[in-house]
Order: C-alpha cells, then structure tokens, then sequence
C-alpha cells in the first residue's frame, strides 16, 4: 500500500506534477467537450433546416 | 512623386488646424511619465535606473494614443473609398500617412523626452542615446501601427483592439530602444543596439505598407 | 472609340447573394443607367465597377481587355463619386479640390479647368470657406466639381443628384451632356424617371437569379 | 490545391482523416503518459519534476506548430480567397491557444519547484507570452465585425504579419534575456534529453499533433455546418 503512495508522493513534488498534468487533461478534454458539442448543435440546427424548409437531403447534409 | 508630397501636405495642414491633437499626446506622454516616481517614489537612484524604460513605456504609448484614428476620419468622410480608387498606388497613401502621423506625433515626443530624462533623474551620458533611439524607432512605430490602424476600420472596439494587435508587434523596438540607452549610461558604446532598431525601421518601411494596403482594401470593399 | 462591358458579374455581400449573371455593353458618348430596387445591389455593381469591390465572378473588360489586368490604366480612367462626398470639414473647397486635383498626373496645373470646375458648380464664391460650414448640396456640389476638375472617361455616378437642387441637378445634367459629347462614358444609378432612352440595366430580375444561384455552392465566400 | 476549395469535398476529406486522428491521439497519449508517469526515471537533478517537461515542452511545440499553420492557412485565404481555408485558420486559434496558456501555466509549475517563483522572465516563457496576446489579438479581431468575411480577411493580414513578426520577437527576446541574464538561472529545457526521456517526449508531441488534427475537423465541421446554415435561411428568408 505506501508502494501506492509512495509513488503519488512523485519524491515529494506531488503539488507540481500531478496539477501539471490534470490541468493539461482538463484543458484538452474541454476543448474537446466544446468541440463536439457545438458539431452536435450545427447537426441539430441543419436537420431542423430541412425539416422546415422540405430542402433537400444532398443539401443539409452535414 | 508629387502626390506623395500631396498626401503629406494635406495631412500636416489638417493636423495644423487640429493641433490640440498632438498637443493631447505630449500632455499624456508628459502625465504619464510623471507618474512613475509618485508610484515608485522620488529616490533619485531608483528613478534613475527604470528612467529609460519609462520614458520609451510614456512614448510608446503616447505614440499609440492618436494611431487609431489615422485612418478613421478618412474612412468615414469617403475620402478613403477615393484613395483607393485614385490613380496612386495604395503603399504610398500608407506611407504618407505613417509619415505624417510620425510629423505629427513621433517628432513632438522627441522634442519632449529629454524633459522627461531630467524628471527622471537619466545621467547625462544617456540623453544623447535616448534621443537617438527615439527618432530610430518613433517611426517604426507610425508604420507598424498604419497596419494596426488599417486593420480595426469599421470594427466596433476600436482604440482598444488596436492595443491588443499592435503592442506584441512594438515589444523589439521598446527592447532595443531602452537597451541603446542603458549601454550608453554603462560607457559601453550603444551602436549596436542603435544599428538594430535603424534595422527595424528599415524592414517595418520596407515591409508595413503592404499589409497596411490589402488591410485598407478590404475595408473599403 | 472605347467600350466598357461586363459580362456574367456576381456579387455576393457577407455571405448574401446580391446578384447574378450581369453583363452590359457602353460604348463612348452613352449613358448607362443603374435600376433596381433598395437593396438590389446598384451601388455593388458600381463599387465593382470602381475597383473597390472584386466581384465574386464574371469579368469586367475595357476594350475587351479584362480590367484586372491593369487595374492602374482603368484607375486613371475612371471618376468615382459615391454615397460619401469625400470632402474634408477642415479644409477650405479650394484646398480639398486641388488636392484631388494633385492626385491625377496633369491635372494638377490646370487653373482653367479648376476654375471651369467651381463656375460650372457655382461654387467659386466658397472657394476659401472652410468645407464644414457648407449645406450638405454645397458639399455635394464641391464633390462633383471633381467630375470637371479631374479628367477621367468614364464616369460612375451612385445617385449623384441626391442633395441637390435644380441649378445643381442642371449643372449636373449640363456637365455629362458636354461629356458624353465628348465621347465620354456615364454609369449612373438613378431612381428618377428614365428622361431619355439609353441601354439599361435593371437589377431587379438579376437578384432573382441570384438567389437560384446559392443552391448549387453552400454560399461560402471569403 | 484548388479540388479542396469546394465546401463539400474538403468536409469529406475532413471526415476521413477525422477517426485516423482521433485513434492516433488516444494510443499515443495514452502511451505517452504511460511513459511519462511510470515507465521513465526521475531526473539526478530534478527529481521527479521533470516529469512535467513531458506535458510542458509538446504544448510549446504546439503553440508555435499552430500559429504557423494558422498563418500558412491565412495566406492561402488571402492568395486565393478560399473561404475554406479561413475557416482552418479560424478553428485552430482557440485550440493554439489553449496549448499556448498550456505551455506557460506547465512553466510555471515546472519553474516553482526549481526557483521558488510562479513566474520565471525566461526567454522562451516571455516569448510564449507574446505569444499567447498574438493569439488573443487574432481572436479579437476575428469577430470584431460584423461582417464575417470582413473578420476573417482582416485576422488573415494579422496573422501574415504577426507570424512575419515572431522570429523578430524571439530575436530580441533571447536578447534580451542574455543582456538581463541573473548568474543561477538553469535553462528551462533542464538537462540534456536522456534517451529513455526521448520516447515519452516523442510520443506526448505525437500525440498532442494528433489531437490537435482531431479537434480542428470537428471545430471545421461545425463552422461550414453552421454557415451552411446561415446561407440557406437568408435564402428562404
């Protein structure tokens, strides 16, 4: 078990490592989150189009 | 040829008309230099050593104060749709116009600096270098600061946008322009850095008009 | 003799197709007279014409050269008067005439046509006052005293008798008859009633095409 | 070149190349802090800190690998006017950056331990700094119009000029912090690369490239979606 925290201890510079390396994964995975959502919400509003204007599939295809 | 002369002449004869606008920025050059030592306190010693920083931080931003507006009155009266439909190639307009601009506001603030020198308590070995530098690098800022102007026309944030472009782009000119200062307080011989900013000023001339060009073609379009 | 012609031009403003597939054909000594709704896209195709607006297709040719070849002759060629007068508040009439006047290789010298321009306008007696105490008219009169100052063949006029009274509007209309007369070229927009039969062009039937347009491109411009 | 103009081929490629890059980016990230985190020694000198040069030095990378082709994207708007393009250049300054303010808040970690301070005037920090306002500089210019087209032109010329401008800033930068150099500073690369430090080092670069290609295509395909949208209701209205 203190192998385990040993390790987390990254030789006692735990507050340096561990946040450079979540603030990395947090920035990247909420680029990534963003990204995706907005591609969702212009799917969205391009297949609400074609629902209200009876335009062709060829034409809101994402 | 002459319609350069003609774009400076116009230029110079509306900023005679309009002078309370280069007297505005040596008032703001001269405020903000004075604010230095009520921030950091009278010590002649420490006054002594950021003089040269403050004085070329105040030009810079003295120099930025009016930049905004090179374009603008142009642009809005139609005056600017008419530059660039007239028989002159774009480039020169610009350069007219960085040219009168450093006229108008570049030469007034090397007029003043050595005034600010003495507030600031700068050794006198320094002055001869801070004007130098001054009149090398005023006009590497009107010119890179054409493009800045040229490229915020008809955008809403104006004066403030032009700060966020253009700053980044004049931080080698404050860089070498304090450092030919402190080489010539330090009785080491301050040519390098002065040829570096002549360097500067040389390539901004060279290389600012066309940017400055296409910005003020797209924005008349 | 000189023809300006134009052939399938499309404008597209922001990512709004305007119009599609213009072409006319103005030979010298004529006018051509923009129609066309608010909106239709009368001053593009003059701003197009001018130089300052590229246009997102079909060419512009003079003497069936393609303009854009030599975008520098066609300047020298042309006089444009727009929306804006383009006349400084801070300087006097005479100030800002000679200074369009310096711009144009030649013209600078020529005190007879500068004073021709401000009788021609009635405007000598303002000569030396400054132009912001002038009338909007007054301003626009010193904007088409251009039209005489500075020599140009082909003329593009957005709406130039806006502001203006009768004596102007017949100066005006006196100007361009001396002009074509002398085998010069007008482009006009105008909402007046046509005065006199000249070739046309009516941008409201290209708008419509316009629109066609858009379904085959996703409207994308730069 | 000009076969990718049209909106719909280049949104095919896109989708094409879109999987190929996200799979890339999840092995080799996922290797790479494998590597990083467990499978690579402690520096003799730094101890365990260096572990954060894996994260740090990759995001510098790609701060400067997306400003270049930002700028290489916005010539290619403004030579040939392709609308296409501009949107590549438009979707990939928030993603430079993100790796831009990634590459100095990693700094700065990186820096604490060593110097006792938050905020070291390295050069290369100062630099990425500069950076970092060139970026935000594109950005607000970008949509500081109303009028799109007008934007992106407009940040197009900015990013020509500012990406003209950075060699210069990194001249006078380094300059700079030679002249101001304080005697005990270490340079901030830290030790020569050993190479059981190289593989995580390559393999975290390839993998933040690879990211990068990921999120550009769905930030490029929701920008012609949603101007695809803009067209058509103009058009019926």
């Amino acid at each position: 078990m203190d192998m385990i925290r040993d390790y987390f201890a990254m030789g006692g510079y735990a507050s340096f490592v561990w946040p450079a390396f979540g603030l990395s994964a947090v920035v990247v995975v909420a680029l990534l989150v963003v990204s995706l959502r907005n591609l969702r919400l212009s799917e969205a509003a391009l297949a609400e189009l074609r629902h209200v204007t009876l335009l062709s599939e060829e034409e809101t295809h994402p | 040829m002459n319609s350069f002369s003609a774009l400076i002449a116009r230029d110079l004869r509306l900023a005679c008309r309009q002078a309370s606008d280069s007297l505005t920025v040596l008032a703001f050059f001269i405020l903000v230099t004075v604010l230095f030592p009520l921030a950091v306190g009278p010590e002649p010693g420490i006054l002594a050593r950021i003089g040269a920083g403050v004085v070329w931080v105040a030009a810079l931003l003295a120099a930025m104060l009016s930049m905004d507006r090179m374009f603008q009155s142009d642009y809005d009266d139609g005056t600017l749709e008419l530059l660039v439909a007239a028989p002159i190639p774009l480039e020169i307009v610009v350069l007219a116009k960085a040219s009168a601009h450093w006229l108008t506001t570049g030469v007034p603030l090397i007029a003043a600096a050595p005034l600010m020198g003495v507030l600031l308590n700068l050794e006198p070995e320094g002055y001869g270098a801070l004007l130098l530098a001054l009149a090398l690098g005023t006009p590497s800022l009107s010119l890179i600061g054409a493009v800045g102007a040229a490229l915020i026309l008809g955008s809403r944030r104006g004066g403030a946008l032009l700060s966020l472009l253009i700053l980044p782009l004049f931080v080698p000119v404050l860089i070498f322009g304090v450092a030919a200062v402190e080489a010539s307080l330090t009785d080491v011989s301050a040519r390098p850095q002065l040829l570096i900013l002549a360097a500067l000023a040389l390539a901004a001339l060279a290389l600012t008009p066309w940017p400055a060009a296409a910005a003020l073609r797209q924005a008349v379009e | 003799m000189a023809v300006f012609s134009g052939t399938d031009l499309r404008c597209v403003r922001g990512e709004r197709p305007v119009f599609d597939g213009v072409s006319f054909r103005l030979n010298s000594g004529a006018v051509l007279e923009l129609r066309g709704a608010n909106g239709t896209g009368k001053s593009s195709l003059l701003r197009m014409m001018t130089g300052l607006l590229p246009s997102a297709g079909g060419t512009l040719s003079w003497n069936d050269e393609p303009i854009a070849a030599d975008a520098d002759a066609h300047r020298t060629r042309i006089n444009y008067i727009g929306h804006l007068d383009g006349v400084k508040g801070m300087l006097s009439v005479a100030e800002n005439l000679r200074f369009w006047m310096s711009l144009r290789a030649g013209a600078e010298a020529d005190e007879e046509r500068y004073h021709m321009a401000l009788a021609t306008f009635g405007i000598e007696a303002l000569a030396d006052t400054p132009a912001r105490y002038l009338s909007a008219g007054q301003r626009r009169r010193v904007a088409l005293a251009r039209l005489v100052a500075c020599p140009a063949s082909l003329w593009l006029l957005d709406e130039p008798a806006t502001a203006l009274d009768t004596a102007a509007a017949a100066a005006l209309d006196h100007t361009m008859g001396s002009h074509l007369g002398a085998g010069g070229m007008v482009v006009m927009s105008t909402h007046e009633p046509a005065r006199h039969p000249t070739p046309r062009v009516d941008l409201n039937d290209y708008a419509r095409r316009a629109r066609g347009a858009v379904r085959t491109a996703a409207g994308m411009t730069a | 070149m000009h076969r990718f103009a049209n909106p719909t081929r280049f949104v095919a490629l896109v989708r094409a190349v879109q999987p190929w890059a996200a799979g890339i980016a999840l092995v080799t990230l996922a290797a790479g802090l494998w590597f990083s985190l467990i499978a690579s020694p402690a520096d003799y000198q730094q101890g365990e800190t260096v572990r954060i040069m894996y994260v740090h030095v990759p995001a510098a990378w790609m701060a400067m690998f997306c400003y270049s082709s930002m700028a290489g994207a916005s010539a290619v708007t403004l030579v040939w006017r392709h609308a296409v393009a501009h949107v590549v250049a438009r979707a990939t300054a928030p993603i430079g950056a993100s790796f831009t303010f990634l590459a100095l808040a990693t700094g700065s970690l990186w820096g604490k331990p060593m110097w006792g301070t938050w905020w070291v005037w390295d050069a290369r920090l100062t630099s990425v700094l500069i950076l970092l306002f060139l970026y935000l500089g594109y950005m607000a210019i970008e949509n500081a119009f109303d009028d799109r087209a007008r934007g992106s032109r407009a940040a197009a010329i900015l990013a020509i000029v500012g990406a003209v401008n950075v060699p210069i800033i990194k001249f006078s930068v380094d300059w700079w912090n030679t002249l101001h150099q304080p005697a005990s500073v270490v340079r901030l690369d830290g030790p020569a690369i050993h190479p059981s430090m190289l593989t995580p080092l390559v393999l975290m670069a390839v993998g933040y490239t690879a990211l990068y290609l990921w999120i550009l295509a769905l930030r490029v395909r929701a920008d012609i979606n949603m101007s695809k949208v803009r067209a058509l209701t103009l058009r019926g209205a």
